[in-house]
């Protein structure tokens, strides 16, 4: 048939996906509340990168797809590492992280009480 | 014609900083590598345009798609001759930034449209910088409003005064003699103005221009340092020709008329206002000229120098 | 398939009156459309650097105030860079010839295309009505915090930069579609015209680089109007920070610039020479390794400007290796022309003219690309020099090789070769006047937007301004050729120059629907046997 | 204008298309590319907030106290629903059901106006506590001096991101009317999975955002 990609996604796929997508949210929150300094971050994004991952494999229909279409998505994102990356290798090889003159703060070291996540 | 591009001093600026002989000869080694790369290209170029000139309309030419030798050839050579060509400017480029300890600390502050040397023992010079022979001197800048670059082409070194960050740059220069400094980052309307000199004196000059305190010297010549530091010679000549503002040449006593018509005459009251509250009255022709206003930043002894020194520019 | 095709019909008299060409959706006309604005704005760009070298043929102020200087200084840089060498040769010849290089009936989205045109146009009447409300003296880079402090009228000229940008995204997305999914039947990937290899990596660069100008001048536009501090080191943010974001995309933008001249000068060379083009895998490969590298190697710009050393170490090293596939192009054409037949019409004069003066651009390049150089002549005429050897020495160069190439195909007429010939001479001589003094004034350090220098630089700046009336007189006689092309009607052939590419198996000026059947292709581009 | 023509499947073909496959996957590859456009324009922002949280991670800590981490998690269930029904909605037109198609179509649209709304809440509690961006920041008792770059970066990726919230609602709309005409049917419907593609990107770009603002630790 004419249709593009003529195979259809079954709907309880499309019901798992979404389940699979709840689930990592509700990951991504609790694991916030857990004190690993800047690995926070690094955990938050490889929850975040899986569900977009995700997304696109199923919902954007990619698993069908050509693969001309993944290199196309693929190459935006190594891009935007590149672009990450090169501003990265010069501001922190510069950039003296003990003392910045223009935000001094006093060190945020109240003891860390175990509030629910928001208080982190 | 061959000395021309022979070797670099014949048309670089002379050599002033320690720097410049290292940063010429790899620029010599770049200019010949280019004019032997050239001639073999378009002299090949040339060759074939002239041997193969086209006889009739169905000449049969050959069919040559590609050798890899060759190819092999003009892309690994070149490669080669590049890296050795990054290679030696960046080992150059790393002694551009070894600080070295012993080094004589100047503060240069640039602003909209000047620079503003201050010394370590709290002296300070505008848009003349006074460095020893032979020393090595560290240069801390930092900009008062938009990026400004201070570069010294006798002595290759060029750094970025960024506001809100200290810049580092520094040199070392072993001939006596004045350089011409100019500001290379766009920064407005006075930008091809803000040209400065870097005098190298003997160590005793040097110290004598240290030491040069503030008592001895008469009120013209006070005058005169706070005319360069406060930045008036960004915008006001003294020889007469009309720089951003109006020249200060003969200005004394002289009757002032304005843009909107009305005159006055040039006395002590007349320049304290036009420091202090420059937007009041314009000089005719000059209406749309926006002079910032100096309150806060000159005090009353600095006006009286600054009058003292107009009064002397007969 | 389609209507059937009436003898002596063609797209520009298949439909008529101005509303038919406002509307249009066929990509031959649209690419007119782009060549009479280009053109257009290239004379207004043109203007304002006469203006600048008159300015500059003496020391001291003679005809324009400091002011007016940064305002005429910053419109040649941003009218020639938005809106004549951007959308130049891919918008132009790139829209006209691609779909019929590989056998298509029309691009990918049609309108889209015609959307693109439109972008442009109302882009630059943004910008042009910057003019009214203050006029614009940041130079072309915009770079802050000058672009936040200055009181002109940044806001309006950058939103027209802004709207200009989707004219190139627009663009570059059509011919990727294109190029990808409207081959005809046997064109495969390696018997594409290497002119269409050119403006498909082209088109790579301009839809991934061209956005992060959008958000970067989004974002000095949010730094102007509510001071949200990014890029503004008073409010914590960092101006070398708006560099990086601006570099991302410039520099690459200069290889949007120029790629595409090297695809017309593969076709020039080709063709003139009667003679298959040596390492046509070579060639179309370093096309598309220039448009990858060409995102990695942006800090080259700011060696002086606070880039820490290591950051710039990496950038200049990778600089270097943007250069091997250049230096590949050159040694391939050069090749191409041995044993070759060679007929020095003047599109081939133009693509000599490209390779003499390209190379010097490219040597040149090499020598700022080297930190320890970079610090003395960053920011001085020797760059001035360089970019102009490589964008007027390179892309106009071969945008005038590319009109006097097609101009047969795309009007049906004839243009008179002496002058064409002319005019040549006139660029080629003028330019290296203009031009070549600026690198010893570099070297000499003068500074780059200097409204007044000091006297040692008056004696070079004024051969300067002698030559650039010969560039001028030279794109003049072109002009002139042009039109009495228009006038005198002298009917082209088909194939007036023996080139094998498909265009030129169709009548010229071509029909509506380009081929009445899809050709189906068996061979290479040059089999020139 | 270019003509098209009406195929044996009944699809509409323009002229520079031999058949409608090659239409479609064009059409499909078109956009792609152009969310490759929105995931560069988008990189901006992400890299100005990396660096800017890697020299100033204090700003960010004490910022993103302001923030209500509910609003956000809510805020990404609705998306992530959205982004199953949009699914669904190309999935029952797949099938040739229309009229359920219609329905989630509507549910998708009805998602994007909650977002919205849930944002219209956030942000004028903000703005009613003086956390405005750049100058107009008067938000007084601040520990760390340059509180306004965090709610710079803040609101400019928000609010691009609800520009494209409100774009992608505008286009589902769009293709809501062209359902209702009929023009699509189980061989063509690119249209739809077009705007489809659009509005994953757009919950894509709020899946990295919630992390990032709401998440600081």
């Amino acid at each position: 048939m004419a249709g593009n990609g003529n195979h259809t996604t079954s709907l309880n796929t499309y019901l798992k996906v979404y389940g699979a997508l709840l689930v990592l949210t509700v990951l991504t929150v609790w694991i916030a509340q857990f004190h690993f300094g800047a690995l926070n971050t690094v955990i938050a994004m490889f929850i975040a990168t899986i569900k977009v991952l995700v997304v696109m494999y199923w919902f954007m229909h990619l698993n069908h797809d050509t693969t001309l279409n993944k290199v196309v998505i693929g190459s935006a994102f190594f891009f935007v590492f590149v672009f990450f990356g090169f501003i990265a290798i010069d501001v922190f090889s510069r950039h003296n992280f003990s003392t910045t003159e223009l935000s001094k703060p006093q060190p945020v070291q109240q003891q860390t009480t175990e509030e629910a996540p928001k208080a982190e | 014609m061959l000395h021309m591009f022979a070797f670099a001093q014949s048309y670089m600026p002379i050599q002033g900083s320690t720097f410049a002989k290292g940063v010429d000869s790899l620029f010599d080694f770049t200019i010949w590598a280019s004019i032997i790369s050239f001639v073999i290209l378009i002299g090949g170029l040339v060759i074939f345009v002239v041997k193969y000139q086209r006889r009739s309309d169905n000449d049969k030419t050959a069919y040559i798609t590609h050798n890899v030798f060759l190819e092999f050839l003009w892309s690994f050579i070149p490669l080669c001759i590049f890296m050795g060509i990054f290679v030696w400017g960046y080992v150059l480029y790393k002694d551009m930034r070894q600080f070295p300890d012993n080094a004589i600390e100047v503060n240069v502050m640039g602003y909209q449209w000047g620079w503003t040397m201050t010394y370590s023992n709290g002296k300070q010079s505008g848009n003349e910088l006074v460095v020893p022979v032979g020393k090595p001197v560290v240069l801390t800048m930092t900009s008062k409003d938009v990026i400004h670059s201070f570069y010294v082409p006798s002595f290759r070194i060029k750094q970025d005064a960024v506001p809100g960050k200290r810049s580092k740059l520094w040199f070392q220069s072993d001939r006596l003699g004045d350089y011409e400094m100019f500001c290379t980052e766009y920064c407005g309307t006075a930008h091809s103005k803000m040209i400065g000199k870097v005098r190298v004196v003997t160590q005793a000059e040097f110290n004598e221009f240290l030491a040069k305190d503030k008592s001895k010297m008469t009120l013209a010549e006070l005058g005169q340092e706070a005319f360069n530091v406060k930045g008036c010679v960004a915008c006001h000549s003294v020889d007469g020709t009309v720089k951003v503002g109006p020249s200060f040449k003969g200005l004394w006593g002289s009757t002032v008329n304005h843009s909107d018509g009305t005159t006055a005459v040039f006395d002590e009251n007349y320049a304290r206002t036009s420091i202090l509250n420059p937007q009041e009255k314009f000089v005719a022709g000059f209406a749309n000229v926006i002079m910032p206003t100096y309150q806060g930043q000159v005090s009353e002894e600095e006006i009286t120098h600054l009058i003292e020194y107009i009064k002397s520019l007969k | 398939m389609g209507h059937a095709h009436v003898e002596g019909s063609n797209y520009l008299n298949h439909e008529k009156g101005l509303w038919s060409w406002l509307t249009t959706l066929d990509h031959k006309r649209i690419g007119i459309l782009y060549f009479i604005s280009v053109m257009f704005f290239f004379l207004i760009g043109g203007l304002f650097a006469l203006l600048i070298r008159l300015e500059l043929m003496e020391p001291g102020q003679q005809y324009i105030s400091a002011d007016f200087y940064n305002q005429v200084m910053t419109l040649h840089g941003s009218i020639m860079v938005f809106m004549v060498i951007i959308p130049g040769i891919p918008a132009f010849l790139g829209n006209f010839f691609l779909p019929i290089m590989i056998g298509a009936k029309d691009v990918a989205f049609p309108k889209l295309n015609l959307l693109s045109w439109y972008c442009l146009i109302c882009g630059a009447g943004i910008a042009v009505s910057a003019l009214f409300a203050g006029g614009i003296d940041t130079g072309w880079t915009f770079y802050t915090p000058y672009s936040i402090k200055t009181s002109t009228a940044v806001i309006v000229f950058v939103l027209g930069a802004f709207v200009m940008g989707f004219s190139s995204i627009l663009t570059g997305l059509n011919f990727i579609a294109t190029t990808h999914k409207l081959r005809a039947p046997g064109m495969t990937m390696n018997r594409m015209p290497l002119f269409v290899w050119a403006l498909y990596s082209t088109a790579i660069i301009q839809v991934l680089a061209t956005p992060v100008l959008a958000i970067t001048l989004l974002l000095l536009v949010a730094e102007r109007a509510l001071g949200i501090g990014f890029f503004d080191a008073s409010l914590g943010g960092d101006p070398v920070l708006f560099q990086h974001f601006f570099w991302f995309y410039s520099h690459p933008a200069v290889y949007i610039m120029i790629l595409p001249a090297l695809g017309v000068i593969s076709e020039l060379i080709a063709a003139f020479s009667r003679k298959t083009i040596f390492g046509y895998t070579a060639i179309a490969y370093s096309s598309v390794a220039i448009a990858a590298v060409s995102f990695f190697v942006w800090g080259h710009h700011m060696f002086v400007s606070g880039q820490s050393e290591l950051a710039g170490a990496i950038f200049s090293g990778i600089t270097m290796l943007v250069g091997v596939p250049t230096a590949i192009k050159l040694f391939n054409w050069v090749a191409t022309m041995y044993k070759g037949s060679i007929r020095l019409d003047s599109p081939m004069l133009y693509a000599i003219g490209f390779m003499f003066l390209f190379t010097i651009g490219g040597v040149t390049g090499v020598m700022l690309a080297t930190m320890a150089i970079d610090v003395h002549l960053h920011d001085t005429y020797f760059v001035v020099a360089h970019f102009h050897y490589v964008m007027v020495g390179g892309t106009l160069m071969a945008i005038m090789g590319g009109i006097y190439y097609w101009f047969p195909k795309m009007f049906g007429y004839m243009y008179s070769e002496t002058l064409a010939r002319l005019s040549w001479v006139f660029i080629f001589m003028g330019f290296n006047i203009t031009f070549f003094p600026q690198f010893i004034l570099g070297t000499q350090g003068m500074p780059r937007r200097y409204h007044d220098y000091i006297p040692e630089y008056a004696w070079l700046n004024k051969v300067s301004t002698f030559g650039s009336w010969f560039i001028f007189a030279g794109f003049v006689i072109g002009l002139i050729s042009i039109i009495l092309a228009f006038r005198k009607k002298e009917k082209a052939p088909m194939n007036p120059w023996g080139a094998k590419t498909l265009e030129w198996t169709i009548q010229s000026p071509p029909i509506h629907d380009n081929f009445e059947k899809i050709p189906t292709v068996n061979g290479g581009p040059y089999e020139y046997r | 204008m270019s003509t098209a023509r009406i195929d044996e499947q009944g699809n509409k073909v323009y002229m520079q298309y031999t058949d409608a496959s090659q239409q479609d996957a064009t059409g499909k590859h078109g956009v792609w590319l152009f969310l490759v456009t929105e995931v560069m324009m988008f990189s901006g922002l992400f890299v100005a907030y990396a660096i800017f949280k890697s020299i100033y991670p204090e700003i960010f800590y004490e910022g993103h106290k302001f923030l209500d981490w509910r609003m956000g998690a809510l805020n990404t269930v609705v998306l992530l629903s959205s982004s199953l029904t949009m699914a669904l909605s190309i999935y029952y037109v797949q099938k040739g059901k229309n009229a359920v198609a219609m329905g989630h179509l509507a549910f998708t649209l009805l998602c994007g106006a909650a977002f919205m709304v849930i944002k219209y809440f956030e942000y004028t509690h903000k703005i009613h506590e003086g956390l405005t961006p750049g100058h107009f920041f008067t938000y007084a008792n601040g520990e760390t001096a340059n509180l306004a770059l965090y709610f710079g970066i803040y609101y400019c990726m928000t609010g691009l991101h609800g520009i494209h919230v409100l774009t992608g609602m505008a286009l589902i709309a769009w293709v809501m009317y062209r359902l209702k005409k009929g023009e699509f049917s189980p061989t063509q419907y690119t249209a739809v999975e077009g705007v489809g593609l659009f509005w994953h990107l757009v919950d894509l770009i709020w899946i990295y955002l919630f992390p990032l603002l709401y998440l600081v630790s």
